[in-house]
């Protein structure tokens, strides 16, 4: 159903809904959750195999690549260098050309490094990678990116894991006006079901979440809340919903009605 | 011969490959990446790329993120 | 599923959304949209019949009383004793003792008259009917209302018809915490899907709308979007949402990135 | 006799039943609810409840609404 | 000044902000702060004199009743009895007819009880006094307290004493729209100066404050900002700010700039 | 007085309101709103001089610089090099080395092009200019700006002109939190005197606008009002607000009321 | 004889007056109300205004409030 | 000769100053900032900075803006 398909620099993906793998309780949670959250794209981190302890390739053990698309990031990189090496070893370690483009400016709010974060597309886009940049909601910026050839633009809508829900619609809206030829995608800040599907009504292309599921008390409860939600908000969007008013309109006939006289 | 990785120093077999190390770490090549002095090694290239004293190697994973 | 269980009265209905049957472009897309927003309760208006065109039983030929539950209105009442002679006549002409009791005090905004709304809730619970009120989000006036023998209170979210969604969350979230015995089912002034949601995690048992649905470009397809919204909100509140936090949290581990040395 | 019929004035025949007035009107009794001067008439009571000059007579039914 | 002065039952004065004399850290700050805040008209309640301690007629010694206008209120009366026994103590006590008439309907939200409240305005107006009720955001309350011979209706912003500031800024526009024959003051839930500013841009002719002055770390300083945010927003209403757009306008002229070529 | 006092690079101007001269309705009026306003600096664009049009200094002819200070702006700059030009000819036409510096990145919202400011400021500051970057609420921009030797950081409320007010409290506040060492002057999409007093309260330095006195029905009045507000901002942001709270807090004594037994 | 003042029990003089009781208190009259039984007592009304026994007496007085 | 004054050609005396070409335009030199070929002109060099045929010259002055 077209409601549900994302396409991302020509590959479908049936699912608007893209979900992280990180602070799950435990695999079996994550591998439940993911299920019920129907994505076919999840996110993961590169890190440093830990010496110490042998083995520990938990997260490919809980995911089969074959049935859900792996989207790695470079989370934890703070300028474009570290973030460039991170996206090459995440091609090699992966299958895929797709990256998740985190390029971090500020430790406290994880908001991003714009101008590190453009400087990074540039490079990654020439070596032939797929980028999806994690960004701030500057409409200037966007643009920059999307003319940088990155591969959709992913805005926040609050900072990573606050749950906040959309800060500002404005702003949100204007990218979502102006970036029409490739996916605009809300990446970070999402705490429940509603923050989904605003943002679906908004027009976004697809929504990327990971403590809001993870983090809830249920994330397998939450994880179908947010299949839902977004599914709901997409509907809603090209439903076409009523205008605002400021006064009533009745829903029942105004004539007919009994009155004493 | 000492390389330095992950950050930490340590010995190694001289001329020691990218797989040779892997081995010794009980690693499976088949889910890493890996980078030496900044470069990526491409997975083919693991058995023939030779390790030099004080070579930077960086041995990644996928783990679970957002 | 529990999740989608809503009882009234003692009653268990297979839906926690009741829609309305007034504004549709035609009885088809209305039976579709009800088709698709899954209701198990519907409401319908009391009218005099117009004895100058024969016929025009419409509603009752688009919509089967043995399918869904109707659940009769008294929209148009502008006090206590019109209200409650419409409620005995919808009685009369249907099957049961359902009546969702409206007597409106302003005809720009149609807020009710809550000291009229609670006159007729009194007589009309001692006469037997299961009584669910239109009210505004006054805690004073729901607690008297459920005094009264009310079986629901529906506090409005905004002005019916408007699409404005919960216009004051704090009062409505007063009267949930307060109201525990009896369902509390959201009753006008929801817009669009993620209205529907919001209302949902505030932890309503229900929500009522028509205009939201019939008012859309396509109703069928914002029907089956209210329906998704509704159990994602329902969901969502089961699954108990991440805290808000004013700063981000990283959802990718802290340790083991590359990092330039 | 003169009945007022949903607020119109209507001649009807002396001693008219509700019923006898719902037929005239080619109303379906099974689908409407009838009041007759503020009080209803139940359904099993139309043949049998007769009306009187000047009564004000509602007949009313569902139609879509919210 | 025009813009000053806030006329109730035919009489003058020369603030629109009305403050109480309820929990300030002593009289001395009390009576600073009063006077920092340029009202003209102060609440007081009516209690049972203490009899273990002899005297302590602070609130008597710290006012001067012939520059600020003693309204006493009948804060603590759960039902129209008990306030109407109150309003004639305060009567007897005071100098003038005038009341702040509180029949509170709930003891965590203090959120009045419109029915007891449209009681006792109808005994007390009969009874000759200037009737100012303390109410909520219900516009049709708000219309019989006005048919009923109020003086001006209080409708608040928010719980008491909350500093949650306009809860619902759509009711209270309805009811500015609608009462304009009699003033309407905001009483109950300003925080901080622009909430109070917030509220007389909307139109309100007056605002009435305890807590958000007396409870603030520096009562005397917030007590002057109180009096400058109500000036500033009684004058930015009477001055017709620009309209709101989703773009920008630019305020430089767009020509004739130093551009390269 | 302290509460008024705006300190930029080392020098006092005594309002922390500083208000441009563009799109008044006459010379007139503007003289005379820049005086209602109290402010000790305004802005000024750089345009060619109109050849056919002979004289025409009307600008330095209704303001007197003696009285205010002059801040010329770069508005209407596409890109860091005209924006430096422009400032190297204000430095020449004006008296004083201050730069409101603008690089706007899009027509339509005029919203900065963060990466050409950077560059920017970082040239004229070397220059030694006192610049004043007109910036975006992104918080790792604010502190390169200030890391570049900006002697201010100026955010947006919102798009310039449009009186939406503080679009996304949370960034400024982001913003105001960490840039601690030079002002933070809120510039651009203050629309009334509430929104100046919102942003002062957030314990923004000062205010920029232009649009929302110039663009008022009456800008004289609306020229008070803003001055007004943002004196009470600043004293509440002093004075300390109480804190919100989601129930009510009885501002009169609980005991000692009247009560029927 | 008893009276129930401020809802305390108290002995008082047979046939004291309003002011009687005030004074007894040490109250200046000129900054209280007195009701008597549910009816507020005029002011001056005090020294005429005799009391009974078990009548209940409020004395009230303005306070800081809001 | 031909000098481009904010972006119109005109015709210009041969070695014109600015200061000459400020005259011939009737511009209070006090209020105005001058640039030839994009770099600025100190206001004391206007009577001895010459022009030369194709000078582009910009000359700016304050008006209303926010």
């Amino acid at each position: 159903m077209k409601s549900d398909t994302l396409i991302i620099a020509g590959r479908s993906y049936s699912s608007r809904l893209i979900v992280g793998t990180g602070k799950y309780p435990n695999p079996d949670i994550m591998r439940r959750a993911i299920e019920a959250s129907g994505a076919a794209m999840v996110t993961v981190a590169v890190r440093r195999v830990d010496l110490s302890r042998r083995g520990g390739d938990a997260i490919l053990d809980a995911i089969d690549p074959k049935t859900v698309t792996l989207l790695p990031n470079t989370a934890g990189c703070y300028n474009a260098e570290d973030a460039i090496r991170t996206a090459r070893l995440a091609r090699e370690a992966g299958l895929s050309d797709l990256i998740k483009l985190e390029v971090i400016g500020d430790e406290k709010t994880l908001f991003p490094d714009t101008e590190g974060l453009l400087q990074a597309t540039r490079v990654l886009v020439k070596e032939g990678f797929v980028v999806l940049p994690y960004t701030n909601d500057d409409l200037v910026v966007a643009r920059r990116l999307r003319d940088a050839g990155a591969a959709a633009v992913m805005p926040l809508a609050a900072p990573i894991g606050s749950g906040l829900g959309v800060q500002n619609p404005a702003t949100l809206r204007l990218i979502l006006e102006e970036i029409r030829d490739i996916p605009v995608i809300v990446d970070a800040g999402v705490g429940t079901a509603s923050d989904a599907a605003v943002v679906m009504e908004m027009g976004a292309d697809g929504v990327l979440m990971n403590t809001g599921i993870a983090g809830a008390s249920d994330p397998v409860k939450m994880a179908r809340a947010m299949r839902l939600a977004i599914e709901a908000g997409r509907l809603a969007y090209e439903a076409g919903r009523i205008p605002r008013k400021p006064y009533a309109t009745a829903s029942s006939p105004i004539d007919g009605s009994i009155r004493r006289e | 011969m000492t390389v330095f990785l992950n950050g930490q120093e340590r010995e190694a077999p001289d001329g020691v490959t990218v797989l040779g190390l892997l081995e010794t770490m009980d690693v499976r090549p088949g889910r890493v990446a890996v980078e030496v002095n900044g470069a990526v090694v491409r997975r083919a290239d693991y058995p023939r790329r030779g390790l030099a004293d004080r070579d930077r190697v960086e041995v990644v994973h996928f783990v679970g993120g957002g």
